[in-house]
């Protein structure tokens, strides 16, 4: 019961965070901005939503010992959550640098020089 | 309300937040915040995925292909950065398309 | 203009005609329309036969298995068949085997891994390093427990193929080439149909007909034809994903680099 | 299945469609195309066609798209319809 | 071994095929023996298929032993419907296999081996389509033949034959996705795949026999087969595959991929949904006849308009696919037209790949492409000439060859079902025809030199010089079976009335009552 | 009001809607100009016709088509404490999931051959748009 709670709670907070990386998406100016919303708010929620579900699976602490079906459910959930952490934020790294080879400019706040650039300019 | 239905709610409220993900699918002035999107859909399908095996109450037989999801999802978005790290390397040997039959060797 | 006009027209038509069809049609997910439970009066349909009799006659949980390998392991046969005539039809359309100038012969290691000193291939290299072997084993695992799971051939061929490819697109093409050369996969190709018509022929040679796998126990030294059908099973399904993963490959080892086979996405 | 999933993941999968047909950009066509493999993965799930699930996020996440992108390398991303 | 001849029939060609795809680019010279045994194994058991028939009537096979209850396997049925048209795949094949001795454009001849794995899966294909009976296999099957069929084509040197293969394949997959479609509709109401099953099923219950899903799925399912044989409006992308393509691709697909979707069709007919279902519950057979005579004039008129040889006789095959697929509709009482139609398949088999091959062997020899360059043609090469004068005589329907009774047949079935638009239709076409191969029996006989405008396509030795017509020479292995498919052309004309009883032992409405049209 | 909408809409709801996702399929087959999304439209074509299929297949509150360990039907199905023809009905029709994985494999296969050959069109015309290429052929070909 304690684990489903405690499950039930943690999927809540994915979906908050979801909803996050979701208004990130619409809201913000630059495609940089929304990359960052999206790629950090998605996967946090998604490891949050995988890991309530793999708590609720988990029934009580006697699982621990005898239930080796859902143990292996478990253990799938958690390298499900290993492989999100793991490819995500590749994704996000690859297609930032993707966007930045591609020439998609950022907003930048009116005066204020744009140092990215120069940076890989004088590089 | 039992688990079950909760789950439900959590895979409904996952798809209709996908809305604003597809709205830059429509709307997203570059390739790149449409790929954005694609990638969220992408990661969010294979958390779906868990949810419809708790609807069915069957994980152990939906965390298989979530799994395979998981690790396979980065593919299209890798592809689509190499893409465009191509496209760029074509365009600065040479304006013009090839149309020799010669790949954009680098 | 004229084109988009016409192709309206023959578009509507055909729509037309299949919503006349669909007011005919079952309510979706009725358990007693004619495709899930048989006509009425008439006997019950093959689906329910599958459903009760399949573990019975061979012992394996995933029904889908059961009917696609043995059932209608026909059906799969050719399915595997049609994937090697499209690998082999891209080879013939694409590959360029004439290459006029040769290969440009071993780049130095720095250029070929890290295209204008990026250091975005680190990161996507390191994760396509951890993730392959990950995938490729996952692979195997879904191929062999396909009894009593989701999955089998197909889906574990596509995932063994979808590896190289990320090795292609972590490294470059010539990395995956090194590791599953051109005349390796057309091989494999060919052998894991290979191996599916083999395990249907044995059975031709014990006097049965083609794929009666029951008649294999002799072989396989089970108790009763039921398991030697659930072993059977996995031999074909090793030979499909056999096939599946090499034409994958293929496919996209042709498609990306023009037929070249270097260079490439 | 699951009535509420169905009918929702119907709409988002032709508007999917809708999109990844009206967009001239290629890339961008092959990209949305794969939103509609995943969709259409999800659905199947959701029907209890677990293994033509498993199919499809296998051909549609590690194949497809993949495919699709190295041919508009090879040709030509703008298309004019 | 008897019993195993209809797996062995399909089964022979399939690991030939594979074969060839272990150690076939090994050693280039092993792929013609190969193709030669797995073929000529396959047409051994066909030949034994049908003496086997002939013996003990239709036979049953039953693939993993799943024979009870009926509709769980997948069973393969020979009968002496489809008999004849297995005997003639297998020797077309063959014949065609000894013809492509050096295959597929010079420019890829290291792509031989593909070649002919290729050439051996869609005869594996063309096999498995003739003898399942089952619906959904039918459609793995199409698809196998038309994948292999798109790389036969698109192996072809010139470029235009890579826009003609997109073209091919896009409207084939149209074509097998409306096949699978009606498969699907048909699958829901009935709840079966299995042709005798679907049969019983609708013979025996009324309600899913008049159930709008069943008369769409009637209709998706062919005009799914109508695009993939090219029925008249949907023709569009046969002559630039034929056309384009390497002879010796050309004459393997001509001659059987339009006969065995025809074929597939009459089986659609007669053995999946029944012809007193299709006279009975669907009023428009006389529209499907009339849509066969626009497609066999069409046919004709734009075979006439055409230059070039080898698209003269792609639109022929239009307007022959017209013959049939008015025959088969004809639904006259004693099913003459059916008869017509089926016998049809076996002649205009041969006819087709008589014409082919000798426009191969023109093309390769003379450099003929267009009709204009074949003067002289019976001068320099007089044994081509035979066997082409043979196939263009049987085209035009002159009596000892089986052209003259198809036609007969199917005139016969025209009378008596009173369509006297698909009669005149019929006689028409052979005026057409006769127009045609008489012209070029013309250039052939009394034609000069080419005019200037051709000079650049005289590649061969004979050509371009003012005074001597020498003698082409032409290789045996191209001249056999041109001269064993003419000779084939006269034997099924002599002994059209066994073959014809045997055709009709199949037919439902020739021995039984007659429903009324 | 909702079982209204349901009995109304939701019965034949994924039927329409594969109707209308085959229909856009179908005309971007045949309409667009541009090949590769020619292409697109052929796959969408391809799984309108699987979602037919597996639509066929799906039974109200049935569970998979895989059995548990003992081949028994799993219990969480809602028809498992009945007769076996009715506990059948707790599990989904097998059949169109083999014949559509059949189906995938088939419509990727094309896929791949018609990428290739589009191609292959471009490195020989330059193009991969229908007009243009008609355009360059009848340059080549004034005639024919």
């Amino acid at each position: 019961m304690i684990f489903s709670l405690l499950g039930g709670l943690l999927i809540v907070a994915g979906l908050v965070f979801f909803f996050g990386a979701a208004l990130g998406l619409l809201r913000f100016p630059d495609f940089y901005s929304r990359m960052h919303a999206a790629g950090k708010g998605d996967t946090l929620s998604s490891l949050l939503v995988v890991i309530g579900f793999a708590l609720h699976e988990l029934h009580d602490f006697s699982s621990f010992t005898h239930d080796w079906p859902t143990i292996l459910v478990i253990l799938k959930l958690s390298a499900i959550v290993v492989f999100i952490f793991l490819t995500s934020p590749t994704s996000t790294s690859a297609l930032m640098d993707a966007g930045w080879e591609d020439g998609v400019e950022p907003v930048i706040e009116p005066g204020r020089p744009n140092v990215l650039r120069d940076d890989t300019e004088a590089r | 309300m039992s688990f079950e239905s909760f789950a439900i709610g959590v895979g409904v409220a996952l798809l209709v937040l996908m809305l604003p993900a597809i709205y830059r699918i429509v709307a997203g002035p570059t390739a790149l915040d449409r790929i954005v999107a694609v990638n969220i859909i992408g990661t969010k399908t294979a958390v779906l995925l868990v949810v419809i095996g708790v609807v069915f109450g069957r994980v152990e037989m939906f965390v298989d292909f979530a799994l395979a999801y998981a690790l396979l999802n980065f593919t299209g978005s890798i592809a689509a950065a190499r893409y465009l790290h191509r496209a760029k390397q074509a365009h600065a040997k040479t304006t013009a398309p090839p149309t020799t039959g010669k790949p954009a060797e680098p | 203009m004229n084109a988009k006009v016409s192709a309206t027209i023959a578009v509507i038509i055909t729509g037309a005609v299949l919503l006349y069809g669909v007011a005919d049609f079952p309510d979706f997910g009725d358990p007693t329309s004619p495709a899930n439970a048989g006509v009425e009066g008439g006997a019950p349909s093959a689906s329910l036969h599958f459903i009760n009799e399949s573990y019975k006659e061979t012992k394996v949980p995933n029904l889908v298995t059961s009917v696609l390998a043995d059932y209608r392991g026909y059906d799969t046969m050719f399915e595997t068949v049609v994937i090697f005539a499209a690998g082999l039809a891209i080879f013939v359309i694409l590959r360029n085997l004439r290459s006029d100038d040769p290969l440009p012969e071993p780049l130095p290691a720095t250029e070929d891994r890290f295209i204008d000193g990026d250091h975005q291939r680190i990161i996507v290299g390191t994760t396509c390093r951890i993730a392959i072997p990950l995938v490729q084993i996952f692979a195997l695992y879904v191929v062999a427990h396909g009894h009593h799971s989701p999955g089998g051939g197909f889906q574990g061929g596509v995932m063994l193929g979808a590896s190289f490819i990320l090795v292609a697109l972590g490294g470059n093409l010539r990395d995956a080439l090194a590791r599953l050369g051109e005349d390796t996969f057309m091989r494999l190709a060919s052998l894991g149909i290979l191996i599916y018509a083999a395990f249907g022929l044995v059975p031709q040679f014990l006097g049965r007909n083609f794929l009666d796998y029951g008649v294999l126990e002799k072989i396989f030294l089970t108790d009763g034809p039921e398991m030697a059908r659930s072993h059977s099973m996995l031999g074909v399904e090793v030979g499909v994903a056999l096939t599946v993963m090499s034409i994958m490959f293929a496919i996209f080892a042709n498609l990306s680099s023009r037929g070249e086979m270097r260079g490439g996405l | 299945m699951i009535l509420s999933l169905n009918i929702v993941l119907l709409v988002f999968l032709v508007v999917a469609a809708v999109i990844s047909l009206g967009v001239k950009d290629l890339l961008s066509g092959s990209m949305v195309l794969g939103i509609y493999g995943f969709l259409i993965c999800l659905l199947w799930a959701e029907m209890g066609a677990v293994d033509v699930a498993f199919t499809e996020a296998a051909v549609g996440a590690g194949v497809s798209t993949v495919l699709f992108v190295a041919t508009i390398l090879n040709t030509k991303r703008r298309s004019t319809d | 071994m008897a019993d195993q001849f209809p797996a062995i029939l399909v089964l022979a060609p399939l690991f030939g095929a594979l074969l060839l795809g272990l150690v076939g680019d090994r050693d280039h010279r092993l792929c013609l023996p190969v193709v030669a045994a797995s073929l000529g194994t396959s047409l051994y058991a066909a030949v034994g298929l049908l003496r086997r028939v002939l013996a003990e009537g239709p036979v049953n096979y039953f693939l993993g032993g799943w024979e009870e209850p009926l509709g769980i396997g997948i069973v393969l049925r020979a009968d002496s419907m489809n008999t004849p048209v297995l005997v003639l795949v297998a020797a077309v094949a063959l014949l065609v296999a000894c013809f492509s001795r050096r295959p597929a454009g010079a420019r890829d001849s290291e792509k031989s081996p593909q070649y002919y794995t290729l050439f051996l899966l869609l005869c594996t294909a063309l096999f498995g389509i003739t003898i399942t009976a089952d619906a959904f296999n039918l459609f793995v099957l199409v698809e196998v033949s038309a994948l292999s069929s798109y790389g036969l084509v698109a192996i072809g040197s010139s470029r235009r034959c890579k826009i003609a293969a997109l073209n091919y394949l896009i409207m084939g997959t149209v074509g097998a996705s409306f096949y699978l479609l009606g498969t699907g509709y048909l699958y829901l109401s009935v709840g079966s795949l299995s042709m005798p099953d679907i049969q019983t099923i609708l013979a025996s219950n009324e309600a899913a026999a008049s159930s709008r899903a069943v008369r769409t799925a009637f209709v998706l399912m062919l005009v799914g087969i109508w695009i993939k044989m090219a029925f008249f409006p949907l023709y569009g992308w046969l002559p630039n595959a034929y056309s384009y393509c390497p002879s010796a691709t050309s004459s393997l697909l001509a001659p059987l991929m339009t006969k065995v979707s025809v074929y597939v069709m009459v089986r659609v007919m007669t053995g999946v949904f029944g012809l007193d279902w299709i006279f009975g519950h669907l009023g428009w057979n006389h529209l499907v006849v009339w849509f066969a005579v626009v497609a066999i004039l069409a046919g004709s008129i734009l075979a006439l308009a055409q230059r070039e040889l080898k698209k003269m006789l792609c639109y022929l095959i239009v307007a022959e696919v017209g013959y049939m697929v008015g025959g088969a509709w004809l639904g006259d009482a004693g099913s003459w037209g059916l008869t017509g139609a089926l016998y049809h398949i076996l002649a205009d088999g041969l006819m087709t790949l008589t014409l082919f091959l000798a426009a191969g062997i023109f093309a390769k020899r003379l450099g003929a492409i267009e009709i204009g360059d074949l003067s002289g043609l019976f001068r320099k090469m007089p044994l081509v000439s035979v066997g082409f004068v043979v196939a263009g005589l049987a085209m035009i329907g002159v009596p000892p060859t089986c052209g003259f009774f198809s036609k007969f047949y199917l005139i016969r079935g025209g009378i008596e079902s009173g369509q006297w638009g698909y009669v005149v239709a019929l006689l028409v076409s052979s005026l057409v025809n006769a127009v045609l191969f008489f012209r070029i029996f013309e250039i052939a006989h009394f034609g000069k030199n080419p005019p200037e405008g051709h000079a650049h396509h005289g590649e061969s030795e004979g050509e371009g010089h003012e005074a001597a017509i020498a003698r082409v020479a032409v290789p045996a292995h191209a001249l056999a079976p041109l001269l064993l498919a003419a000779a084939g052309i006269v034997l099924l004309g002599v002994f059209n009335g066994p073959v014809v009883d045997f055709l009709r032992e199949s037919l439902p409405a020739a021995s039984a009552a007659a429903p009324a049209p | 009001m909702a079982e209204f909408l349901w009995k109304t809409i939701g019965h034949h709801f994924n039927f329409w809607v594969y109707i209308v996702l085959l229909m856009l399929g179908l005309w971007a087959t045949i309409a667009k100009n541009n090949l590769v999304k020619k292409l697109m439209g052929l796959s969408i074509f391809q799984s309108a016709i699987i979602l037919l299929y597996v639509s066929i297949g799906t039974k109200e509150g049935a569970t998979i088509p895989i059995l548990d360990h003992h081949g028994h039907i799993p219990s969480e199905s809602h028809h498992a404490d009945v007769g076996p023809e009715i506990a059948a009905h707790g599990v989904a029709n097998p059949l169109p999931h083999v014949l559509m994985l059949t189906a995938i494999v088939v419509g990727v296969a094309t896929l791949g051959v018609a990428l290739s050959l589009v191609q292959a069109i471009y490195r020989d015309f330059g193009t991969v748009e229908e007009d243009e290429l008609l355009r360059e052929i009848k340059s080549l070909h004034p005639d024919g």
